[in-house]
C-alpha cells in the first residue's frame, strides 16, 4: 500500500479523497491556488502546497508544479479526483515518468475514451450499442447522406467537441448544409479539429450509467446504475439516484451485463463510468468516464462499498476485495448538488462568502462539502459546494428524506440551488421517476412562464 | 520564531492585508514584529520582517522605508539552489544577476536580483523544498 | 397515523424525533425554554412554544404547559425523546387522560421498570439472570447474612437510588455495619425512601445492552446488542459499538434470546433497551430503560432499521415491518459523545457560546447535532453537544474512520470531549476490544499521573 | 404589521437588547416602530410598542416616558380570557383586579392589574392560545 499520496484537486472531492486515505492509514498532500488557502482540504491534509495563483490554468493544471510537490514531499501516488487533471492522459503519463502512481486506469485507455468518435468506435467492436451514425464526414454532403439513412432528427458533433461546442441539432434536411458549416467552424476555432460525424438525435431520452470497477488481476464487476437525467440546460447533472426508478428489469440487465463487458474488453482497470442514453427499450454507449463521479456516493450509499478506497487498492496492486456474487444494492439513494448558482438566473455561479453554512444530519444523510462558515468561494473554480445524500429503504423514504434534509440546509452568502431542488423533488413528474433529460429544461421554462 | 515560521505568517497576512483595504498592517508577538505596508507601485505587497531587535525601537521601525523593500518570491514548486556566493542579509546588490534558482522536474527557473539594492532577508537555505508563492528574500531599494 | 406530534424535549434528540416525524409526513411543535429560543430544535419544527425558563423543573419538566402547548396546538400524540420526561409515568397518564398518545410504553410498564428492585423481581421471574443479591433487606445484620451468602465484594443498594446516591461497594465484612447505615442515610434524606437491598459486585464487567422493540399485535424483535463500557467514572456512558466486539457468540445468542423472551414477559410494547452486566460467560440484568437511549444510531446504522420511525408506527397502532429473520447486522457502528465537558478536569460542564462548529461528512459518518457556529450552550442542560457515528465494514474500519471524523471536527469556544475520545479510540487496549466498565477510570487515573 | 408579530418581535428585540447591554435599542421598519429601553428598576425589560402615527414624531416618541411602562406577560401556556369589561387601549386601572386568567389544563390562572396605570397596548385577544412569556399588554405606571 501506499505510503502517501498527493491529492490533485480541490474542493468536496480532495476532502473525500484526504478521508479515504486517512481510513487506510496513508498520509496526504494537499495542493492549493492562493485562493483557496483557508479551505478545508488544506487543512485536514498532512501537507500542503501551494501551487499557483487564483486561475486554473497556473494552479490545479500545473502539472509541473503539481508533479513537482508530489516528488518533494516524497508521495508515491497522485489521486486526481475528477475533473482537472482526471482524465489528462499526459498527466498519468508523467506522473508515471516520475515514478508515481497515478491512481486511475492506464493512460492508453484514458486517452482512448477521451477521443469521443475512437471511444465509439472501441465500444461498437466490444458489442456496445452506440447511437445510429457514422465514423468522420468529409462534407455537409455525406453527413447528409448519413442522416437520410439513419431518420431525422439527427446530432452533428465535432470528434474533439465538448461542452456543446461544435455541436447542432438539425431536424430537417433542409437546414443540414449550414449547420455543418457553422458547427464545423466552430469546432476548428474551439478545438483547433473541425473533423465532423452525425448522430442520431433521441428525443427526450434519460441519462442512465453504470459504475464498473476492475482490478489489475482480471477482477470486474458492475455496481449497478444511476440515473442522472435530472440535467440542467447546459446538460450538468443536478441531481442523481441509484438505483434508478421505473427501469424494466430485463433492461437493466443488460445494461450492466454489457458495462461489465465492455470494461473487460477495454482492459480497462480501476473506478469508472459508461454513460448511456436510454430510449424505450433501447441503450446506447454515450461515454465513459475514466474517474470517480461526483455522483459516486449514491452507489456508496446502497452497495456498502467505498469506491475511493477501492480506487486506491487497485492502484495499489490488490486485487478487488469482492465478486460481483458478493454485491447486493440495499435501499435507494439519491444525491442533490448545492451550487453557488442562481437558479432564477440560468444558474449563473456566485461567489462571495458564505455567512451562514449549516447542513442537516441525522440517519440516512451524508453531506460532503469543503465549505463551513465564513469561507469564501472564489470566483475561479465549479460551483459546486456541496452534495447532500439521503438513502432510505424505498426511493419514496429517500426522497422525504431528502426534502427534510434540504429543509435543515441554511446557507447564506451566495445563492444557491438548495430551494429550486426542493421545488424539483415536490414535483410529481419527478416523483413519478422516469423523466428524460429534456424535462428539467421544459420545467425551467414553465416555471419561468409562471413568473412572468 | 524560525524564518519559515515568519515567512508563512508574512504571506498569511500579506493577503489579509490585501482584502482589508488598510494600507499598513503590524503585527507584535512575543519578540516578533510583522509589518506589512502596502507597496504604492504596482506589484505585489511590499513586506518587511522586522527582526525581534526592532520590537524596542518602535521610532525606528516606523521611519524605516519600508514601502521600498520588495520581497522575491517563488513562482514555482521546487527545490532552491542558491549561487555561490551564496546571498547574505546585509549584502549590497547591483547589476542584475541570477542569485538562485528553483529546480522543478530538472528545469532551472531563475531568480534575479534586477538592481540595485541591499538585501534585508533571506528566507530560505541552499536544497530547501519551496511552494508556489514563498518568499525568497527581501531587498531594500 | 399522527397528524402532530409534540416534541417533549430538546437538543439532538428533539431534532431527531422532528426528523422521523417529517419524514413520515406528521406536522410537529416544539416545546423549549427561554434559554433554547434560538436553538435548532425550534427552527425546523412546524411550530413551537415556550413552556418556561431555562431552569427544567420550570419549563421541560413542566407537565401542565407541555399538555398544554400538545392540547393548544391540535397534537395527536407526544414523543418525550430520552431524559426528561420520557421515563414518568405519571406524565404518561396525563397525556393518555387528555387524548394524547404518548409515543412508548404502557405507564404500568414504565412505572415497573422505573423501581429497579420490582424491574428485579420481575425479571427473575421471567427467567432472566440477575446479580445474586437478595429483595429489600430489614437491617445491617441481614444484608451481613446475605452478603456472606453470596460471597464479597457486594453492593448496598437504595432501591429508590440513582446518580450513585444511597449506594455503597463493600470490600468485606467488618466494612459493612458503618457503609449500610451512611448509604441507608444518604437514600432517606435524598429520596426519602431508605429501602436498601443487596447485590453481588461484579469485578470490571462489561455492559453490554440489547435493544428490543415490540408492537401491540404480538410483535417483537431484538435488533442487536451494544457495548457502551466506556464509562466515565460517573457512570455516563461516552462511546458506544454495535456489535460488542470480542463477545463469544453463544453468550451473544443467549443475551438475544434472553431479551426477547423478557420483553414478551412484560407486556412491553415500543423501543426499549435491557442493559446488562456481563462477566466471563455469565450475564446479569441490571435495569430496562423504557424510551430511546442516546446510543440507539448505532443500531440503526447497522440493521438499516429507523428506531425512531418505528416508536411512532408501533405507537399508531402498526405492525412491525418485520419479523426477527428479517433482520441481519451490517458492519460495526461506533458512536463519540461530544459533550461540553473537560476531560482534563473531572469532565465538568461547560456553557458558552460556540464560536467555530465544524462537524466531519463524507462515507460512514453520521452527526447528530443541534449546535451551530454561534449557537449558545446553556448552563441549565445535559452537556451532550453532538453524536459522531461512523460505520465500516469491520470494527477496525469504523475505528479508523472515526479517528478520521474526530480529526475534522472542530468546535471552539467551549471545552469538549473530541480529542479525549480520539486518545481513547487510540490506545490498544480500546483497539483490543472487550474492556470492562473499570477501564476508562483506570485509564484516566494513569493519564493523570503521567501528567502530574 | 399585527399586533400578534409585534409582540413577537419585541419579545426578540428585548432579548437583544438584554444581551447587549445597551439601555436602549429602536427599530424602524416601514410603518413599525419598536422601541425598547432597559427598565431601570428590577424586572424585565420595558417595552414600548409606538403606533405607526408617532414614526413622523420622533420626538415625542423620545419623550414619552416609555421607562415607565410594565409589561404584563403569560407564566403558563394556555388560552387567555379576557374578563369583561375588556382590558382596552387608553383605559385607566385603578387598584388590582383581576383584568384576565390564562387556563391550563382547566385550571384558571388570573392576570392582575396591580396597582394604578394607563394600558398603552393589548397584544392579545380573547380565548387566544398564548405560550410563556407571551406579552399580554402593557400598563404605563
Amino acid at each position: 500500500m501506499f505510503r502517501k499520496v498527493l491529492i490533485a484537486n480541490r474542493g468536496e472531492i480532495a476532502l473525500r479523497i484526504n478521508r479515504a486515505c486517512h481510513e487506510l492509514g496513508i498520509a496526504t498532500v494537499a495542493i492549493f491556488s492562493d485562493a483557496d488557502r483557508q479551505s478545508l482540504h488544506v487543512r485536514h491534509a498532512d501537507e500542503a502546497f501551494c501551487v499557483g495563483p487564483g486561475p486554473v490554468a497556473r494552479s490545479y493544471l500545473n502539472i509541473p508544479n503539481i508533479i513537482s510537490a508530489a516528488l518533494i514531499s516524497g508521495c508515491d501516488a497522485i489521486h486526481p479526483g475528477y475533473g482537472f487533471l482526471a482524465e489528462n492522459a499526459r498527466f498519468a503519463e508523467i506522473a508515471a515518468d516520475h515514478g508515481l502512481t497515478f491512481i486511475g486506469p492506464k493512460p492508453s485507455v484514458i486517452a482512448a475514451m477521451g477521443d469521443k468518435a475512437t471511444a465509439k468506435r472501441i465500444m461498437r467492436e466490444a458489442g456496445v450499442p452506440t447511437t445510429p451514425g457514422s465514423d468522420i464526414v468529409a462534407s455537409a454532403d455525406e453527413a447528409l447522406a448519413v442522416a437520410h439513412q439513419i431518420g431525422f432528427p439527427v446530432l452533428l458533433k465535432a470528434t474533439a467537441g465538448g461542452g456543446g461546442k461544435g455541436m447542432r441539432a438539425v431536424a430537417a434536411a433542409a437546414d443540414l448544409p449550414t449547420a455543418f458549416a457553422t458547427a464545423q467552424a466552430e469546432a476548428e476555432a474551439s478545438f483547433k479539429d473541425g473533423r465532423m460525424y452525425v448522430e442520431k438525435l433521441l428525443v427526450n431520452p434519460r441519462h442512465i450509467e453504470v459504475q464498473v470497477i476492475a482490478d489489475e488481476h482480471g477482477g470486474a464487476a458492475h455496481l449497478g446504475e444511476r440515473d442522472c437525467s435530472v440535467q440542467k440546460p447546459s446538460h450538468q447533472k443536478l441531481i442523481e439516484e441509484a438505483s434508478a426508478p421505473a427501469l424494466d428489469p430485463e433492461l437493466r440487465d443488460r445494461l450492466h451485463a454489457v458495462a461489465v463487458k465492455a470494461t473487460r474488453a477495454v482492459g480497462y482497470t480501476n473506478a469508472g463510468t459508461l454513460e448511456f442514453l436510454v430510449s424505450g427499450d433501447e441503450f446506447y454507449f454515450m461515454e465513459m468516464n475514466t474517474r470517480i463521479q461526483v455522483e459516486h456516493p449514491v452507489t456508496e450509499l446502497i452497495y456498502g462499498v467505498d469506491l475511493v478506497k477501492e480506487q486506491i487498492r487497485i492502484a495499489a496492486g490488490e486485487p478487488l476485495g469482492f465478486t460481483q456474487e458478493d454485491l447486493h444494492p440495499h435501499g435507494h439513494a439519491i444525491e442533490v448538488r448545492v451550487n453557488a448558482e442562481d437558479p432564477d438566473n440560468n444558474f449563473s455561479p456566485a461567489a462571495g462568502t458564505l455567512t451562514t453554512v449549516v447542513f442537516p444530519g441525522g440517519p440516512g444523510i451524508r453531506v460532503d462539502t469543503h465549505v463551513y462558515g465564513g469561507a469564501v468561494v472564489p470566483p475561479f473554480y465549479d460551483s459546486l459546494l456541496a452534495k447532500i445524500v439521503a438513502v432510505g429503504r424505498s426511493r419514496e423514504s429517500a426522497i422525504l428524506r431528502m426534502e427534510r434534509a434540504l429543509g435543515e440546509t441554511r446557507i447564506e452568502g451566495v445563492k444557491t440551488t438548495v430551494e429550486f431542488c426542493r421545488e424539483v423533488l415536490a414535483n410529481e413528474e419527478f416523483r413519478a421517476g422516469g423523466i428524460g433529460v429534456g424535462w428539467l429544461p421544459a420545467f425551467l421554462a414553465r416555471r419561468a412562464a409562471v413568473v412572468s | 520564531m524560525t524564518d519559515d515560521v515568519i515567512a508563512t505568517r508574512a504571506r498569511a497576512l500579506a493577503g489579509a492585508l490585501a482584502e482589508s483595504g488598510f494600507a499598513r498592517l503590524r503585527v507584535r508577538d512575543g519578540e516578533t514584529e510583522i509589518e506589512l505596508r502596502r507597496a504604492p507601485r504596482i506589484g505585489p505587497a511590499a513586506v518587511v520582517l522586522a527582526p525581534a531587535a526592532l520590537a524596542g525601537e518602535p521610532d525606528r521601525a516606523a521611519e524605516r522605508p519600508a514601502d521600498r523593500a520588495e520581497l522575491v518570491s517563488s513562482d514555482v514548486v521546487g527545490i532552491v539552489r542558491l549561487m555561490r556566493p551564496a546571498i547574505a542579509e546585509g549584502q549590497e546588490l547591483e547589476g542584475d544577476r541570477e542569485v538562485a534558482y528553483v529546480e522543478t522536474l530538472g528545469i532551472r527557473n531563475p531568480v534575479r536580483s534586477r538592481g540595485r539594492g541591499r538585501v534585508s532577508a533571506v528566507f530560505v537555505t541552499d536544497g530547501q523544498p519551496v511552494e508556489y508563492g514563498q518568499p525568497l528574500f527581501s531587498i531594500e531599494r
